[in-house]
């Protein structure tokens, strides 16, 4: 007797927890502050379920999301080298914790229950959490995960409360059956529209989007950089491809119920991020702004999930916006750890004396704005309104048209700011971690990844689902 | 041919601005000119007539959104395309100076490029990302190389950046609607609805710009450096103007918007007159009466008959080389005076620099639409279009406009007068810096006069692409 | 000085070259010119063109040849008359230009040609005017010629788009082939072509202009003000009148118009106390008299008017330049007894004034014997002016006749007999000699013109008696005046003020614009720039809002995520 | 049993532990209203379980997940509270935010 098991789903997931309890092993046994003991196995066990991914016969909208959280992971490992292992961050409990939270994506993307989803939200979330907390000795950090703890455990009740009635009303939790059930008459409405709202408000505030959004900004100042950059864009990749399932596949028939909701809290979300973004003085706060706004296009299609082009552009908009994101951040890493600083005085000229990072972020912040030559982000622009339109939502179209013009006030000012003549020479660390140049060759490889992207876009969006 | 049209500038450009240590300005604006002239040769030389797309080329490029790379002249893009590769090659000939900066130089070359890409464009998204791809190199032209203070600059290029990308951000909507409804990308494909028209207008409206959008336009202008003010008035706008050509003049939806364009292009005729008359700054003056000009194309396309379509690609061609003039003219002066203000420039120009003052009153004549030079045909088809009513406008609202913009002439008229009066005429008040033009100028200048009594006098090379044998309209 | 004749040679080579084209034209009878092409009344016109399409019926050959004549004769005299002038070389260029332009204008059966001619020669005018741009009455005088004419060439602009789209053509001679078919749209454009001729003739109330336009250089006012230019208001009218021949508002607009001017500009003649500026008076009503005759249906007797006035005003002007240079201003007061010193301008002057008065056997006396003759037929009511309309302009153009004997026997006297103008006999060290043969000789030429246009002319008895008879009255009255010591400057304030018709136009129009234009800049900056400033506002003040959000307080957050699942539950079941 | 009572009761509790969550100042005390919230979530669940008398009991396999969330997340909570506590000395959750 065999128990049936979806390995195309659960195989990448597996090796990624294989792969952070090797790392937590390792760490064990090798205690060394460096990035080598621990986030080697990590790379390895993310490049084995990225190649176990490919492998396998997923197709469709899974596979894109697990494609871009196992990348983004991959991305976040190698480039972490940056970090101050040294002194402030455990390398073991780092990797091990990076690589929970990446298989917590994995399953979130992959469930076909919600009991999993809850699971997988929580296997995300809590190393999440530790994550942000984790650096040694900073108050900040761990005031930023106090906050983003207790928000996400609030949220998650709420969550799981929904879940209790939406199981209340079916009697049961399995998607396929959920999107059955619902279809029924007898099913009360009143009940149904709360439960599916207190159900999605879970994912919305892994999201990030409003009035889910207050911690962001907190979280993203607080913890280390790249961990940040995974927040931004593994968690966002796997919550959204989470929440487009739940409602493509489970909730369908409560359409009606979650629809105007997600499109409101979407129109709110990049309004929100985009004018709270405006005021920033510093690079990094700015990118949470900006990714609290981003979030708001990302869920854009999910309210209307029912066009055929919804699916395929939340992917395609995710795996740009992850990447770009993940550049940006890495970029920032290393800033952060040679000058000390990110805040955008700090960053003038940068695109001259250090063009090696000052180009990749000037790329980054032109994507994510959608502007060419970031042709890429234009074009992934393009993508995320189509469906909405074909939607027929075309008063959210324009909104996101307005905060196109809105984020680009600000992702502007920070490619200005780059391209600015340099006051004065920048402060350098005297002697630089070697550890930093994996860094940088990521930040490199990413921003190469867009430029070619920009010149030939076809190669992401017809690969990708 | 046409993709070497566009790639020479845009390469060249790029290499300038990446190797603008490794070049002295002079060379680069000459390495400018040679790029430019190569790209305006092959835009001249790929034309194979009215009927049909020159140097076509397509090519697969976005699959899964049906967006093509597909390149060709129109009878409509054509005009437009020539213009902007010879003001482009003006440009670089006008930046052949010791003080020029490389970087310049290549971003000249690269908006060039941009504009050029767009009027090439025959697929909506490609010509959208054409459409941006200039505008970022534009803030820069605008910020950087300005000669005013630094944070007027700033904002006034920020402003110009944040107007222009708001309404191409509602363009952007407009065209994925379009597409959607359309099923392709395809200029000729897409099928806006009347929401889309309105997003489309608008975003083209910004550009062009119609009143009440045109708030940015003064500041921006005045602000740039000469060329950034050329390549604003010839090209750029221009950019709006064949957007509403190309997208809105042939859609089933054009009386959504026709009474509206119609009304806010010709009230921006007399309103921009009557700024003119007030302004001190001949920079601001040459932006406002940019307005104007842009109120007749506007008022021109809203009808949508055959002497529209002409009147709008004529009047957008004329004012493309005829405020190119004027603000040669004014960057003239301005070298030389160090400001713009007619104040401080003083009087009797005719006697300090007798060739200068008569260039400038010829472009001032021309941009009054004086019959026999280029500004008049494209203001007397928009007055025919609109006396004609049309296809979509109703007669009241049509003869308003009409109305409304032979007002506008007339106070057109006051204001040139008045500007020449105050610089041109009166006594002269003898400055250090007096000297006639210079052979640069002379060159720049010389092919923009010749070309707008050219066009003046021999309107049929324009016009002849849209006689009535020509049924394609606009596409 | 050799330069100076190389523009005179320009315009002689022009000169040439028209006489060849034109001269056997005056002798061609039949009146249709060749005309290719088919006009298709109620299509769409094809888009304009600037196709020469040269064509010359007899009177237009004419009126070519007085322009190049008149052109010829004025470079001549610049050579003296302002051949020494630091810009005599843009001058001299400019009035070939024109001369271009009104070849432009008369020779053509193209609308848009004759249009594009029209405004060259305004441009050109308000260039000439303008020369002695150091000044601030020439600044003026060109600023509102150009103003007031281009406005009224709306109207022909206007004009030529209609017969465009009502007969399907832009060429004249094609619409009227068309128009045989049926005149339509005939007040529409009738109206539209008025208002064009009212501004480019000065014809009331736009008429200010031209007194105004005095400061330019002598030669120029008797080219452009008095000889061409101006006529071609006149030469439109009647050219185009074919259009508008069935509208009686037109007609009966353009007869009381013409009766209004021409008695209003003798009586500013008759009061002015300024050579010049009475000269450019008496163009304006001799304008008058000739749109009368049109207007009477009359067009022929209007033309041969023109040209016969064209060549004594440009006499007339030519003299007065020759007097002024050699007095020293162009005021009556400096003149008088001029008649020794300067025989030449004397005799010469007074052959014109008589032409002016409308004396035997001058040409003035046939054409506008000709021009009453048409007035007086029109009388009957067949030539589409009401016979009480026509019977009163006939009356005004008799009491205008003799208005203008008065006044030409007025300047006559002031300037050459009589004794030495008070302003004048202050400077006794001025001498006053006569001018050089540069100037005279052009002077001779067309007072010999003056009578050889008389050649071959009409007479009608009739109105031939009467008018000479009202001439005669008007100079013995003037003479008879003079004769008993009367000083001739007596007039009423009203007169010399010219009625403050100018007042719209000077102080008015330029009263409200300015102001206007401020509040416009103003409205621009504070009112129309509101959305995008506010729209800044606004988003900068919820930027400060979402950031003072950000308190870090954690039970706030989850206090607004609370709240806000309530209000999404809330709004989600509600509005259900 | 009616499903009304233990429905009621889970209201309760939702509603007391969301008071908890909002307004206790201690943060060991907020820690016991998410605690309560969550207990909530599984009173609901077992009697909708046993409403349904459901034959997969994916009630009671959600419950016994959701206890075991329920004790990772304190365990994490605790520990973030007692490393605040030894960063900003102490659990005042307005204190901290300061």
């Amino acid at each position: 007797m065999t128990i049936p098991i979806d390995w195309t789903v659960a195989g990448p997931a597996t090796i990624v927890l294989v792969g952070a309890l090797v790392a937590l092993m390792v760490d064990a046994f090798y205690p060394r502050r460096t990035w080598l003991g621990s986030g080697l196995p990590a790379t390895v066990a993310g490049v084995v379920a990225t190649a176990e991914l490919v492998r396998g016969d997923a197709t469709g909208t899974p596979f894109a999301f697990s494609l871009v959280v196992l990348v983004g992971t991959l991305f976040v490992v190698v480039a972490s080298n940056v970090m101050n292992f040294e002194n402030a961050m455990p390398p073991g409990e780092y990797h091990f914790l990076l690589m929970s939270a990446a298989a917590g994506a994995l399953l979130m993307v992959g469930a076909r229950d919600v009991v999993t989803l809850v699971v997988a939200l929580e296997l995300l979330s809590l190393p999440s959490i530790a994550l942000v907390g984790l650096r040694q000795g900073d108050r900040d950090a761990i005031r930023a995960a106090w906050t983003f703890f207790l928000v996400s455990v609030v949220s998650t009740a709420v969550t799981l409360m929904g879940v209790s009635l939406l199981y209340g009303v079916t009697g049961t939790l399995d998607y396929a059956l959920l999107g059955r059930a619902l279809v029924d008459p007898a099913v009360p409405d009143g009940v149904v529209s709360v439960a599916v709202v207190m159900t999605v408000v879970g994912l919305l505030f892994k999201l990030g989007a409003v009035p889910f959004h207050l911690w962001v900004p907190d979280a993203y100042g607080g913890a280390s950089v790249m961990v940040a950059g995974f927040l931004s864009a593994v968690s966002k990749a796997a919550s959204l491809g989470a929440l487009l399932v739940l409602l493509s596949v489970a909730l369908p028939a409560a359409q009606d119920d979650w629809q105007p909701v997600v499109a409101v809290v979407a129109a709110l979300t990049m309004t929100v991020g985009n004018v709270g973004a405006l005021r920033q003085d510093d690079a990094i706060g700015l990118l949470a702004w900006s990714s609290v706004a981003q979030a708001g296009f990302l869920v854009a299609p999910a309210a209307v999930v029912s066009s055929s082009y919804a699916l395929p552009a939340a992917a395609q908009y995710v795996a740009v916006y992850a990447l770009a994101n993940l550049v940006a951040f890495a970029a920032l890493a290393v800033v952060l750890r040679l000058r000390g600083s990110t805040r955008l005085d700090d960053l003038r000229g940068m695109a001259r004396n250090d063009p090696w990072m000052g180009v990749p972020l000037v790329m980054a912040a032109l994507t994510l704005a959608g502007f060419p030559p970031a042709v890429i982000g234009l074009v992934t622009k393009f993508v995320v309104i189509r469906p909405v339109v074909d939607g027929d939502h075309v008063w959210l179209a324009i909104i996101m048209g307005v905060n196109v013009m809105l984020g680009l006030a600000y992702y502007l000012r920070l490619v200005v700011t780059l391209c600015e003549r340099p006051v004065g020479e920048p402060y350098v660390s005297p002697s630089p971690p070697i550890s930093v140049r994996f860094a940088k060759s990521t930040v490199l490889i990413g921003a190469a990844a867009l430029v070619v992207l920009s010149a030939w876009p076809d190669l992401l969006l017809s690969h990708l689902p | 041919m046409i993709v070497a049209a566009l790639a020479v500038p845009f390469v060249v450009g790029l290499l300038l601005v990446l190797g603008r240590r490794f070049v002295s300005g002079r060379a680069a604006a000459w390495i400018g000119v040679a790029a430019t002239t190569v790209s305006l040769v092959l835009v001249a030389a790929v034309w194979e007539g009215r009927e049909g797309v020159s140097g076509e080329v397509d090519v697969a490029w976005i699959e899964p959104v049906g967006a093509r790379l597909h390149l060709g002249l129109t009878a409509v893009s054509w005009p437009f395309a020539l213009m902007t590769a010879f003001i482009a090659v003006l440009c670089c000939l006008w930046l052949v100076a010791d003080d020029t900066s490389p970087a310049l130089v290549g971003l000249v070359l690269v908006i060039g490029a941009s504009a050029l890409g767009v009027f090439g464009s025959l697929d909506a998204l490609l010509l959208f990302v054409f459409f941006e791809l200039a505008l970022v190199p534009m803030w820069f032209v605008i910020a950087w190389w300005s000669d005013a203070d630094r944070d007027v600059a700033h904002r006034a290029a920020t402003r110009f950046l944040l107007f222009t990308v708001t309404g191409s951000a509602l363009l952007l909507v407009g065209i994925v609607v379009a597409a959607v409804e359309g099923g392709s990308l395809e200029l000729t494909a897409l099928r806006p609805t009347a929401v889309a028209i309105v997003l489309i207008t608008l975003g083209f409206a910004v550009k062009t710009p119609v009143v009440p959008l045109h708030t940015w336009l003064p500041d921006a202008h005045s602000s740039a450096p000469t060329v950034g003010s050329v390549l604003l008035a010839s090209v750029f706008l221009k950019l709006g103007t064949y957007g509403l050509i190309v997208f809105v003049l042939p859609s089933d939806h054009l009386g959504v918007v026709a009474p509206y364009l119609a009304v806010a292009g010709s009230v921006g005729i007399v309103w921009s007159a009557l700024a003119c008359y007030a302004q001190d700054d001949l920079k601001r003056l040459i932006a406002y009466s940019s307005i104007g000009h842009m109120g007749f194309v506007v008022l021109a396309i809203s009808t949508r008959s055959e002497a529209g379509l002409a009147a709008a690609v004529f009047g957008s061609v004329a004012h493309g080389v005829i405020t190119g003039l004027l603000f040669f003219a004014a960057g003239s002066m301005k070298d030389r005076y160090g400001t713009t203000s007619m104040a401080g420039i003083g009087r009797g120009l005719y006697g300090r620099a007798p060739w200068l003052a008569a260039t400038f009153v010829l472009a001032a004549v021309a941009s009054l639409g004086l019959p026999g030079l280029a500004g008049f045909w494209g203001e007397v088809l928009s007055l025919r279009a609109a006396y004609d009513v049309g296809s979509v406008l109703t007669r009241p609202v049509a003869w308003t406009a009409l109305g409304l913009a032979l007002v506008g002439i007339a106070l057109t008229t006051a204001y040139v007068v008045r500007a020449v009066r105050l610089l041109a005429q009166g006594e002269p008040s003898a400055l250090e810096a007096d000297r006639d033009l210079g052979r640069r100028e002379v060159v720049v200048m010389g092919a923009l006069v010749a070309v707008v009594v050219v066009l003046g006098l021999v309107p049929q090379l324009l016009l002849d692409l849209y006689g009535p044998v020509y049924v394609g309209v606009a596409r | 000085m050799s330069r100076r004749w190389g523009y005179v040679g320009l315009t002689a080579v022009l000169a040439v070259v028209v006489a060849v084209w034109a001269v056997p034209e005056v002798m061609r009878h039949g009146y249709f010119g060749r005309y290719v092409g088919a006009s298709r009344p109620g299509v769409d016109p094809p888009l304009p063109s600037l196709s020469p399409d040269l064509f010359l019926f007899p009177q237009a050959a004419q009126i070519v040849l007085l322009a190049v004549g008149v052109g010829l004769l004025v470079q001549i005299y610049s050579t003296a008359y302002l051949g020494r002038h630091p810009r005599y070389r843009s001058y001299a260029l400019v009035i070939v230009l024109f001369l271009l332009g009104m070849i432009a204008v008369v020779g053509t059966t193209n609308l848009w040609v004759l249009l594009v001619g029209w405004e060259v020669m305004g441009l050109c005018s308000y260039l000439l005017i303008g020369h002695e741009w150091e000044t601030a009455p020439a600044r003026t005088g060109a600023a509102k010629a150009f103003l007031v004419t281009r406005v009224a060439d709306l109207g022909l602009v206007m004009a030529i788009i209609v017969i465009g789209e009502t007969y399907g053509t832009y060429d004249i001679v094609g619409a009227q082939v068309a128009q045989a078919d049926g005149t339509r749209h005939a007040t529409l454009i009738g109206l539209l072509v008025l208002v064009a001729v009212i501004g480019k003739s000065a014809q009331f109330p736009l008429h200010t202009w031209l007194p105004d336009a005095m400061p330019g250089p002598t030669p120029i006012t008797a080219l452009i003000h008095a000889a061409t230019m101006v006529a071609a208001g006149v030469y439109l009218a009647s050219r185009l009148f074919f259009l508008y021949a069935d509208s009686q508002l037109v007609l009966t607009l353009m007869a009381g118009g013409a009766a209004v001017t021409m008695l209003m500009g003798a009586l500013f003649a008759l009061t002015s106390s300024d050579l010049k500026r009475a000269l450019a008076w008496s163009t304006v009503s001799q304008l008058a008299l000739m749109l009368a005759a049109v207007a009477a249906g009359g067009a022929e007797a209007g033309l041969d008017h023109l040209v016969s006035h064209g060549v004594f005003k440009a006499l007339l002007f030519l003299g007065c330049g020759c007097v002024m240079l050699a007095v020293g201003s162009s005021a009556l007061s400096a003149m008088g007894g001029l008649r020794r010193s300067m025989p030449v301008t004397f005799w010469t002057m007074t052959i014109g004034f008589a032409a002016l008065a409308g004396l035997v056997p001058t040409a003035g006396f046939f054409t506008k014997d000709s021009v009453l003759h048409a007035i007086e037929v029109a009388t009957d009511g067949d030539h589409g002016l009401a016979p009480g309309v026509a019977r009163a302009l006939l009356v005004v153009a008799l009491v205008t006749t003799f208005v203008t004997a008065a006044y030409a026997t007025r300047l006559w006297v002031l300037t050459f007999l009589g004794p030495v103008g008070a302003d004048r006999a202050d400077r006794a060290d001025h001498e006053v000699r006569e001018q050089p043969p540069a100037m005279t000789g052009p002077l001779v030429v067309l007072a010999v013109a003056t009578f050889a246009l008389s050649v071959g002319q009409p007479l009608h008895l009739g109105t031939g008696l009467l008018s000479t008879a009202v001439a005669g009255a008007g100079v013995a009255t003037v003479l008879l005046l003079a004769r008993r010591g009367s000083a001739l400057d007596r007039s009423p304030a009203p007169l010399t003020s010219e009625l403050w018709l100018d007042r719209p136009f000077s102080r008015w129009v330029p009263a409200a614009a300015a102001p206007l234009a401020r509040g416009v800049v103003d409205l621009d900056r504070d009112a129309v720039d509101v959305y995008p400033r506010g729209g800044a506002a606004l988003v900068a003040v919820v930027s400060r809002g979402l950031g003072l959000a950000q308190t870090r307080n954690v039970q706030r957050y989850a206090t607004v995520l609370a709240v806000g699942v309530v209000v999404i539950v809330v709004v989600g079941v509600v509005l259900r | 049993m009616s499903l009304l009572y233990p429905l009621l009761l889970s209201s309760a509790l939702f509603g007391i532990g969301v008071y908890g969550v909002l307004a206790r100042r201690n943060a060991v005390l907020v820690l016991l209203g998410v605690e309560l919230m969550l207990n909530s979530v599984t009173l609901n669940l077992v009697a909708f379980d046993a409403w349904f008398a459901d034959a997969l009991h994916t009630g009671q396999v959600l419950t016994l997940f959701t206890i075991a969330l329920a004790a990772a997340e304190i365990g994490l909570g605790l520990a973030i509270v007692l490393a605040l506590f030894r960063a900003v000395r102490t659990v005042d959750v307005d204190e901290v935010g300061r």
